[in-house]
């Protein structure tokens, strides 16, 4: 789960980061009674789950109050790769003598989380990654003991020759540490992080992702959740348990199984199709998570034809019959439907099924192909 | 014979009363699985009816590895709770501890992973579907009717994909010694490496079929494995070809991996090593019997 | 560093366990006030730094405000093993229908934070140890993982058959973990851990000892020293940073370093004497210290005779010299002084100390056997 | 011949610019240890001057390792901070670290002590005068005037008890190979036994001197790897037979090692190993020449 840049710096905050000042506003005025209030210059900063915010103008200096207003007013309402802007964030704008670079990540292959530093700060990591690597320097963390202060301070030392910078980047390095591990996070960093004309080291921007499977655990930053930021889809498919990616194509797959779900979607493509998306209905599904799942491939308007691809082991075929069929009796389908299913309880799945007009196939590579010729043909099976 | 379980294998089920571990276990035994206990915290005493067998219930897995001398754990458990069980299984001295709990979180497995290997145990999974000898024993949630005994290795990062592809195998005929789901998550206990060595040692496996998907630099590390290491035939297929890059793992982890993990160059490290790799799952079969042949030709 | 019974309460309420409500009073008055508040039977407690405070009559039940305010009447004042009691605890009696132990302590045969646990509540764990061992059990704790759930519950179940009990007292003994492991400390009991009829468990009697290494890094911690509840000498050889513990003899021992002090005290008795303290003024030395370990000594009236056994190292031996000549100096000393030292500095040392007439010995074993001979000769050496 | 350190030592300084580490550094390096690097973070670049030699200093241990090939450590950095240092010397890859700071919280070295078995070194102390082998390379503070180099090994726990000593075997010509001062410590890195079983392996010792202390039972153990594993003749003394009782360790450590750890115990345990320990310290020199002249004799 992704959460705010202003909800990720009041975390920063709580774990004793120096964070840039600043407050949410929802609507031009209140970004200009917040800009009056810190006096001086104030970056408006529209606050949506997307990169490039700068480049699609979510990002402004104002002078003035006045000016605050008025940038809050030219963002607020706009969309950046599709997502709405509903608040900005009017923080006091910060004397900039350089910008660093501090992330932490969980890597696959110590198994570790991993810290990394740059002092190309202000760029994006991936650019910097690519063009001078050399410029970043990773250290993966042993959970066992914490990232040790020296382990820090060799990374500061990365960053700052000067040694109060140091300490303070390292005494940073260790709270960032903190905070990754104490709210369950998968991604934090702090990018730019600048240090002052008077030497003194300031978090400008802030991002930070939750494990889902964390939430339960943590119920306040479960609250941190902004659905009204997410497609609505995002949030009917997380509520029901599915994972669902949106696509670009017209053949909307229901799967059990991500790798099964996968193999779906490149079997598609084998047979000259594009997925509409990916849908992972998960084991033990019950027949309501079908329903969802139906529901929100179906809204998609670009879908011609959906695929059912089931290998029942812990899924009942059954439960997925019973779905299929309660929620074409609750909104008929307007596109055709081709089902694959095998597995435990196949031969209730099929009388099921059959009962509602339907028939399934059993070979996988089958349906797809059915599946993929019925595009174009518009008209139910 | 067989990789990692067998006919000596004694089954510790930990949330044997929960809804999943209930009914696997019965699944477990039926299949022949020899179940010698479980574990559900305040059921110490009282009894599992599995069927064939009434397994006796221990409020801890100390308790439950003294009484009984169980060898393997198998693992239901809530999510929340999945690290401390598989941490538990392994300081009481468990040398194998399958977890099939799916959504344990990878800030949880950071710990685990050190704590297994501390304790010398092997670990399989979090959120896979365990293994099975077909014929012998079954440990974790593979459907037994889709499984036969033979002289193919299995190993795959997924669940129902790894059905799809034994299912194929046994349908033609292709048995197997032993099927092993991995599991998909960032952290897991058991990579390809690990069981393609198994593998390779087994005396009873003539081939093995590696089944992987996108993410991170297992298949390309087992593929270096496999050119360097292994004279037995080795068999690919990489699911999510088509999958939009950074959906799963977003960008940082790619900077650290060196990689971005996609299928492309997970196909090419395996061709590179000499692994053929089916295009559609419905080709494994076909590909493996050619290589099998052709082991036998030469 | 010993803490209250009142403050290491105070202490596990703030890491979650439950703890059984009680305040302190210094007056009968208020103490009358919180039986009062309370309604019920309290249980007024003496809080000095000594076991036995109930034989000693320390600890009274009371039924009614009245009653309490008799029993702190009594209890206030009073001395225990040489303490006098300045502070009652008064706490809310509780049903009692089982008592057990746990406790955590270091240990050094594992190098880990050991968790001890028993359902003979209420007893000196030691007699437990010594009849009934088989009625404790052990836990060494690996910190780089800290106490898991499944090792709690495994305690747990030794105590509690019933599962909620269990489920209870092990996240007690993780909350009493981490309150260990957080607040520094070298041992942290709850004893009794009662069973209420209710089911319910609440700590009853709590021990918090902190390493004295650990104070620095803990400043709240170090104000809840009590110099009240010490003995005056034994504040004087702390705040000097000496190593100081008195004992029942007449001879008077500075040395410096732990073994070769109780190496000196061994030889004294060697010799037929018998040492007045251990008192290690530690290594690199300044004249105060030598002060003030003067002082502290003099002050003892039973002491007959001053023995110094310094070997120079990091401690130089002429600061030692100029650090007696300046004590004898500020008031003359009434008993005799035996002086040994050799090592860093010993000719400087020699000829300060005869510059106010007094010798130095080399030898280890002459000076013991000197100072020895001293004893009762009462006269300046 | 000597343990632990010899004429191959590269020494590195953690808190060379310190109070203790200045003052040592000048010690160590007039000594003729070869003092290769010193470490104070924020004086990385400029050098120190040690008399004989001048250090580069460097920020971090990792940085001095690198540049100077220092091969052994020694700590002197205030306790709240030596914890840090001794990881961090370990995490290097320095193989023998000495600490000399006094006043290390325990709860740290519950830490520091699996830290640095994990990364394969050698920690001696905390709260120790460190070891010397004479007329070679001295690492910590014994001062080097009261040593003289010979074939007599020493190994205490105790920092001016082992001065006192060690200067009575000096006085009467009996020098020594090494003489190694572990602490006093409730936890720390090198034990009676590991320094031991060194000089048991060291053909220039032939015989060592062990000074135990009251609190705990690692003279015991001690004594029962003397009876088991060691040939050559151990002497011993025990500080603190006249301690009252509970003073040091409290009630529960008793408890938990199933020993008081007094001076009786483990004299007892030493003379029931065959182990002659002396009353005073005066009386070292003589059960070592008894030892000794009947070694020849054999």
């Amino acid at each position: 789960m992704n959460i705010h840049e202003y909800q990720a710096k009041e975390l920063l905050r709580q774990s004793g980061i120096p964070v840039q000042p600043g407050a949410v506003a929802t609507t031009p005025a209140e970004a200009e009674a917040i800009a009056q209030q810190y006096g001086g210059a104030v970056v408006v900063k529209a606050q949506v789950h997307a990169g490039g915010r700068g480049k699609a103008g979510g990002v402004k200096l104002a002078r003035t109050p006045a000016e605050a207003r008025a940038a809050a007013e030219r963002i607020l309402g706009m969309s950046i790769k599709g997502l709405v802007v509903q608040r900005v964030l009017v923080a006091q704008a910060a004397d900039i003598a350089s910008e660093a670079y501090v992330g932490i990540i969980i890597d696959r292959a110590s198994k570790r989380p991993v810290v990394m530093v740059s002092p190309a700060g202000g760029m994006d990591i991936e650019e910097v990654a690519a063009s001078t690597p050399e410029r970043i320097r990773r250290l993966a963390v042993d959970t066992r003991y914490g990232l040790q202060s020296f382990e820090a301070m060799e990374l500061a030392f990365f960053l700052y020759p000067d040694v109060r910078q140091a300490r303070a980047a390292a005494r940073i390095l260790r709270q960032l540490y903190n905070a990754f591990m104490e709210h369950g996070a998968s991604l934090a960093e702090i990018n730019p992080l600048v240090t002052t004309p008077a030497g003194d080291l300031v978090a400008v921007d802030a991002k930070i992702s939750v494990d889902d499977n964390e939430l339960e655990r943590h119920p306040d930053l479960a609250a941190l959740r902004d659905e009204s930021a997410e497609a609505p889809s995002e949030t009917e498919a997380r509520r029901a348990n599915l994972t669902f990616i949106k696509l670009e194509g017209n053949v909307g797959c229901v799967v059990n199984g991500a790798g099964l779900a996968m193999a779906t979607m490149d079997l598609v493509k084998h047979y000259g199709g594009e997925p509409a998306n990916f849908l992972d209905i998960g084991g033990s599904s019950n027949p309501d998570k079908v329903v969802s799942a139906l529901r929100i491939i179906t809204r998609d308007r670009a879908v011609r034809v959906i695929l059912f691809n089931i290998f029942g082991g812990i899924t009942r075929t059954d439960d997925v019959a019973t779905g299929i069929v309660a929620a074409i009796r609750q909104s008929p389908l307007t596109v055709p439907i081709v089902i694959r299913l095998t597995g435990t309880n196949e031969e209730e799945a099929v009388r099921i099924l059959a009962g509602a007009g339907l028939s399934a196939m059993t070979d996988m590579d089958e349906a797809v192909r059915a599946a993929v010729s019925l595009v174009g043909a518009g008209k139910a099976a | 014979m067989s990789i990692f379980i067998d006919g000596r294998t004694r089954l510790l089920v930990q949330g044997i009363t929960g809804r999943d571990g209930s009914f696997h276990t019965r699944q477990m035994a039926e299949y022949g699985t020899r179940v010698v206990a479980g574990v559900t915290p305040g059921k110490g005493g009282q009894t599992f009816d599995a069927g064939a067998v009434r397994v006796p219930i221990f409020n801890t897995v100390a308790d439950a590895a003294e009484a009984t001398g169980a060898n393997v754990s198998v693992i239901y458990v809530p999510p929340l709770f999945a690290a401390d069980a598989m941490m538990e299984a392994a300081e009481a001295g468990i040398p194998l501890v399958v977890c099939i709990t799916e959504g344990v979180p990878v800030l949880d497995m950071t710990r685990v992973y050190p704590f297994i290997r501390d304790h010398g145990a092997r670990l399989i999974g979090p959120n896979c579907p365990g293994l099975i000898t077909p014929g012998v024993c079954k440990v974790g949630i593979i459907p037994g009717r889709i499984c036969t005994p033979g002289s193919v290795g299995l190993v795959s990062r997924s669940g129902t994909l790894t059905y799809e592809v034994v299912n194929q195998l046994t349908r033609v005929g292709l048995g197997q010694t032993t099927c092993v789901g991995i599991g998909g998550d960032p952290i897991n206990g058991t990579n390809f490496i690990d069981c393609l060595a198994a593998f390779e040692a087994d005396p009873a496996t003539t081939a093995v079929v590696m089944i992987g998907e996108i993410g991170g630099t297992d298949e390309q590390d087992a593929a270096r494995f496999v050119a360097e290491r292994m004279t037995k035939p080795v068999i690919g297929f990489i699911a999510g070809r088509t999958a939009p890059p950074g959906r799963r793992m977003g960008h940082a982890g790619a900077i650290i991996s060196g990689s971005t993990g996609t299928a492309a160059e997970k196909v090419q490290a395996m061709t590179d090593a000499g692994i053929p790799v089916a295009d559609r799952p419905a080709d494994v079969v076909p590909l493996l019997r050619e290589r099998l042949d052709a082991s036998v030709r030469r």
